[in-house]
């Protein structure tokens, strides 16, 4: 191993690479973030979309979670970075202008993110709906609930308390996606670890400092999803 | 669009569907049992179990799988002593390290699946499989995991196409995989949109199959449920 | 189309062409260039990073208009983007793991030209062949070195393509592979570098030819007024000795391509 | 209120096989029946919660507009016009489904707040005088899963009453309750049949069908096989195969 | 079987206040009570489904090994003697609980086939002889969503038969039943009674406490309030909560 120390490297001093580590940890959490609550958007629509939607609207549904789930997500990225900006510029040449429009990699990261998570989303909620006891369902019904009130009152909650787990294991996920991100050029947690690691030549410390700043972001956001967890899972005694 | 240079990516990046293959059913069928072993220590009441568990699950779905194969693969060759154990005839190769990577990652996520399917099985049918004298181990074979493989078996499904999704981050290990084969042949023409297009349509293609499969396979064991039955979720539908 | 302010790209992990310092700004021969090449072309220049993956894609697509990342200028990359004259060559070289008894290739220090002294440099591999028969090579995926290695040393050796070279480097001290190659200024200053000090640079150094001019500015086809531009500021810039004073500065030997 | 020519199939099963019920406001109808005769099947087709295969349903004077459905059974048209119906039908079930993430109060109050949307407070009164009457008003705050069998199915009731419904519909109310708390039911039942509320309730209970109700039907699969006023019905039933149910009542 | 000094308590709340029963081989015993008064979970404290808080439980003259657990309450000790004694003691759900992914057939052959290690051909006819005795045997096949209520309460009723338990448990086996399936099923209980199988059974029909069981128990609040023969208890009650209790019946 190499003799430079870790807390060397790492320190926040003009010579450490702490606060770059940090800032890119905090890009990491915003795109991240970004493309969560975008792909939550677009879930719940696919979710409701195979759910109570009619043929076609299904059956574009199906096509969207099975392309999306079905190819890695490097690949939407490119298309989003690369081909956004193409036909950008092509819009705006149409237009009369010259050159090229740039399409904003983060904006392109957290578009990809979204699209990709979305996918997850749809098929997480749409889990959920069908874990909630028919008969519960049947009761608001019964009382004469309009759809809206249905969703809003009975199907959310309960909803929220079987998903919330699958919501869990996607905002993991997302959050490393976003690792993916760096190739339009936004400088996240892992491209600065790759950035620190071929200027210094000590590609360890790098990951491993990256690796930590992962686990932190875990650790508080595992805390927030346990304490929504047990809010939304009152009045159910717990399993053995 | 280019469709020879397209059917040239394709006949270069067939060769490397095997080895995705492989890499992803070898880590899914090892990785079965960590998630099943974890998930079950998880749920144990015994505190150690569970702190191990629990700090596996944390560690590995807390930092990205690029960065597990790098620590994995680079950080085991750092050591002597691992240099010189009887581990390092099979650690020197990146095949192994790239399954034992994806192994480790499919088996703390896959440990959540399996770990909420466990918790659904409803808490009366666990007493009256109790009240006729199964000893637990005979309460988890006969009635738990029928119940809970029922449950998870989504998500699963689900698991294992994101399993091969990752296979391939094994190219940044030096393995020909259909990514590496791609990355090789988009850094030497530098027509990332094709060569990805057809590296994705693999991928799609391989993820269609799976997907199908574990559809038919839920169908099989969904028999038991009402939602089959045409009135109860139609009727749901009208007011979802 | 006149140019009074371009953006130019770099890597920004790839010393000492360029690298990053940990507060974030750039540092590096390429980096004491571009200031020097945009006073004499007389425009304003910014210059940005982007991964090394998608940098030819991004410059297409119209994201910057120039590279600058110690990019050599190969056929097949002049296939999709055009390139100005070579500022900088080092040639293309190994390293082995010290006390290895590939350390005694033969050859080491000597400077071949596959383009002018392509016999000799035929000989010279033929040379190293029987000691590298077997062993196991590194190198970085579609680097020069690549197309090199497949070339000559294919069937002789096995070739493992890596992502990034210093990746090479620490299979190379793990003891995975044997050899690596890439390039000279790369090599010698990796193996100055604390903590790598059981690797050493062996064996005859190649350049031109298959291995291109040397490190070059990459710029769309179009702007081949941009390209005349560079051409000339690089061309003043080799005249009056400030590339040799660059080179030597963050090299420690001229790079100046002849 | 009436049911026309209902049938429902399940799957190949005929289970409802021709219903023609009329009931007039205020009526008290029980509903008698074996196991799996279809009384919980009709009494959920009568608010849509099941699709019928075939037949009309008519509610307060308005019939629900239907059309074909996808698998050959009918469903509602207009869904509008549905929930505003369904809001006038209560519905105790046999499985009572209370809401598992609402206290037992917030199941009660549920309704009548959010679907009626009458002052909060004025819900509140009421939904504590509704459990207090079928004697759950301590249990209030807990969830339904820390309830004993009876308890559930007491919440239940209560839910169903605060909504002042026009129609109710009960399936088995009683069958989880003891004999005191079955009297006490029964009463707040006969206290809803006198203020002219329309009744069906699928009962085992020959007490409340011979003493409360004005009309019994006993269906036998799938067809009504008796119909009348539960003096007639019990004194002298045409039907031997209703006079044999009723010969094995064990007491 | 014996239950001594029986205590249980859901966080604050006493639910069983200190229970003692013997119960003589061969015995019938009913436990009345209103709801909310502890019975079911008398019943699941009796094979430790639930854990008391206090208290011995004997079984077949064998004395369930405890010891405290994690939150104060008794724990088995033994594992492997609770599963032995549990194997003894057939118990039918107040809400069934039959397996879901299991049919019908499937539901009642598990116990018998898996734990008792019996022969499965031997096991299938006897199942398919207890399914008929209780009348879903053309249910067999189904699986549990698709039965009504009264259906899944007899699957529940033949899956506790078919493990030949020393012991058994009902839960108000009969809620769901229409009078002439009670009628059916305690003709059943009777058999069992005579052929000299030792019963708890929840009830709330006063008709089956009085002509099949030769014992009455009345639970009310945690205590027991009244225990005796039927006759006495019924004839002359010392306790006037008990008198009150029966005297609320509705017919
Ligand atoms: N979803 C379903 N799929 C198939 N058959 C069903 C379904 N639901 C009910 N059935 C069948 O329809 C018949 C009538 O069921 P229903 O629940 O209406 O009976 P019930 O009269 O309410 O009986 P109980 O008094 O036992 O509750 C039964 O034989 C049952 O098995
Ligand atoms: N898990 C629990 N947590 C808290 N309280 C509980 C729980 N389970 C039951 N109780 C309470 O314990 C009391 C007794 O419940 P139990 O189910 O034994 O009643 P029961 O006599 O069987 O009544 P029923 O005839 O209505 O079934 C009830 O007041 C109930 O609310
Ligand atoms: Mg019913
Ligand atoms: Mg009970």
């Amino acid at each position: 191993m190499s003799h430079a120390s870790f807390w060397e490297l790492m320190n926040f001093g003009p010579d450490g690479w702490g606060w770059s580590m940090m800032r890119a940890a905090g890009v990491t959490v915003m795109v991240a973030l970004a493309g969560f609550i975008l792909g939550g958007f677009i879930g719940s629509f696919g979710a409701w979309a195979k759910i109570a939607g009619n043929r076609p609207v299904r059956i574009a549904a199906d096509a969207y979670t099975t392309i999306l789930r079905g190819i890695p997500d490097l690949l939407v990225i490119f298309l989003f970075y690369f081909g956004g900006s193409l036909a950008l510029s092509a819009i705006y040449r149409a237009f009369g202008g010259e050159g090229f429009v740039d399409f904003p990699g983060f904006a392109a990261g957290a578009m990809a993110i979204g699209l990709t998570s979305g996918a997850q989303h749809t098929e997480v909620f749409r889990g959920a709906y069908y874990a909630i006891h028919d008969g519960e369902l049947e009761a608001a019904k019964a009382a004469g609930m309009t759809r809206m009130m249905m969703l809003r009152r009975i199907i959310m909650p309960l909803l929220l308390r079987h998903a919330l787990p699958g919501l869990g294991n996607i905002w993991q996920v997302v959050l490393k996606e976003s690792a993916l991100v760096s190739v339009t050029g936004l400088i996240e947690l892992a491209r600065q670890a790759q950035i620190g690691a071929g200027s210094t030549r000590q590609p360890f410390y790098f990951f491993m400092a990256a690796a930590l700043l992962f686990l932190m972001i875990t650790f508080v956001s595992n805390r927030v999803f346990r304490f929504s967890e047990a809010h939304f899972s009152r009045g159910v005694r717990g399993a053995r | 669009m280019d469709f020879p240079f397209m059917y040239e990516a394709l006949m270069r990046l067939l060769p490397g569907i095997p080895m995705t293959l492989q890499l992803a059913f070898i880590a899914s069928a090892f990785g079965v049992f960590f998630a099943l072993a974890a998930a079950l220590m998880q749920l144990s009441g015994n505190v150690v179990l569970r702190s191990i568990a629990d700090f596996y699950v944390f560690c590995i779905r807390g930092t990205p799988l690029l960065i597990q194969i790098f620590l994995i693969y680079y950080g085991m060759g750092q050591f002597d002593f691992i240099r010189h154990s009887f581990m390092w005839p099979i650690l020197r190769e990146p095949y192994w390290c790239a399954i034992f990577a994806l192994m480790f990652n499919t088996g703390a996520y896959g440990s959540q699946i399996v770990r909420g399917g466990l918790l659904s099985v409803p808490r009366g049918q666990v007493e009256a499989a109790r009240s006729c004298g199964m000893s637990q181990v005979l309460i988890y074979r006969r009635i738990i995991l029928p119940l809970a493989i029922r449950q998870a078996l989504p998500a699963y499904g689900n698991e294992v196409i994101l399993l091969l999704k990752a296979t391939s981050l094994a190219s940044i290990i030096t393995l020909m995989e259909i990514t590496g084969l791609a990355a090789k042949m988009i850094s030497e023409t530098y027509r990332v949109v094709e060569v990805f297009l057809v590296a994705g349509s693999l991928y799609l293609l391989i993820n269609f199959i799976l997907s199908r499969g574990v559809a038919v396979l839920e169908k099989r064991l969904m028999r038991h449920t009402a939602a089959e039955r045409p009135s109860s979720r139609v009727a749901a539908r009208g007011a979802a | 189309k006149e140019w009074k302010h371009i953006t130019i790209a770099t890597e920004g992990a790839f010393p000492p062409w360029n690298a990053t310092k940990p507060d974030g700004s750039l540092d590096g021969y390429e980096i004491d260039l571009y200031k020097d090449l945009c006073k004499r072309m007389n425009v304003e220049c910014t210059m940005v990073t982007q991964a090394w993956d998608g940098i030819i894609p991004a410059l297409t697509a119209g994201k910057f208009d120039a590279i600058m990342a110690g990019m050599s200028a190969t056929a097949k990359r002049e296939k999709i983007i055009s390139f100005s004259e070579s500022y900088g060559t080092t040639g293309q070289t190994f390293a082995v793991a010290r006390g290895s008894d590939l350390e005694k290739m033969p050859h080491f220090g000597e400077v071949f030209s596959l383009e002018t002294e392509l016999p000799q440099a035929e000989k010279a591999i033929e040379d190293i062949k029987p000691l590298l028969k077997g062993k196991i090579i590194g190198v970085q995926t579609a680097s020069i070195a690549s197309v090199f290695l497949d070339k000559y040393l294919k069937g002789t050796a096995e070739i493992r393509e890596y992502k990034s070279t210093e990746q090479h480097d620490l299979d190379l001290l793990a003891g995975r592979v044997d050899v690596i190659m890439a390039s000279m200024g790369y090599l010698s200053t990796a193996a100055a570098k604390e903590g790598n000090s059981d690797m050493v640079v062996a064996g005859p150094r190649f350049q031109r030819g298959i291995l291109g001019r040397g490190s070059s500015v990459g710029l769309r086809k179009e702007d081949t007024d941009l390209r005349d531009m560079f051409n000339k500021a690089i061309a003043e810039a080799k005249a009056d000795g400030t590339i040799k004073k660059l080179s030597d500065k963050w090299f420690g030997f001229d790079v100046t391509p002849h | 209120m009436s049911i026309r020519n209902l049938h429902k199939n399940f799957g190949d099963v005929e289970v409802l096989k021709g219903i023609d019920i009329d009931v007039a406001e205020g009526q008290v109808v029980s509903i008698l029946g074996s196991s799996g005769s279809g009384k919980s099947t009709l009494l959920r087709c009568v608010n849509f919660l099941e699709s019928p295969t075939m037949g009309e349903i008519t509610i307060a004077g308005e019939t629900v507009r239907t059309r074909p459905g996808k698998n050959g059974d009918l469903e509602a048209a207009d869904i509008g016009q549905l929930n505003r119906l369904r809001s006038n039908v209560g519905m105790v079930f046999q499985s009572f489904n209370l809401w598992s993430h609402k206290t037992v109060l917030e199941n009660v109050m549920e309704a009548p707040v959010y679907v009626q949307k009458r002052p909060v407070a004025e819900c509140h009164d009421e939904a504590c005088a509704y459990l207090e009457k079928v004697g759950i008003y301590d249990k209030r705050f807990s969830y339904p899963s820390r309830l004993s069998g009876g308890q559930q199915q007491r919440a239940a009731i209560a839910r169903s009453l605060a909504m002042h419904p026009k129609v109710m519909l009960f399936d088995e109310p009683t069958s989880a309750l003891d004999p005191e708390l079955v009297g006490e039911v029964l009463r707040v039942m006969r206290a809803l049949a006198d203020e002219g509320r329309t009744m069906l309730v699928v009962t085992h209970e020959m007490g409340f069908a011979r003493e409360v109700s004005n009309r019994v039907i006993f269906l036998e699969q799938g067809w009504i096989e008796e119909d009348g006023a539960p003096e007639t019905v019990f004194g002298a039933s045409r039907s031997a195969r209703f006079r044999q149910f009723i010969a094995a009542q064990p007491h």
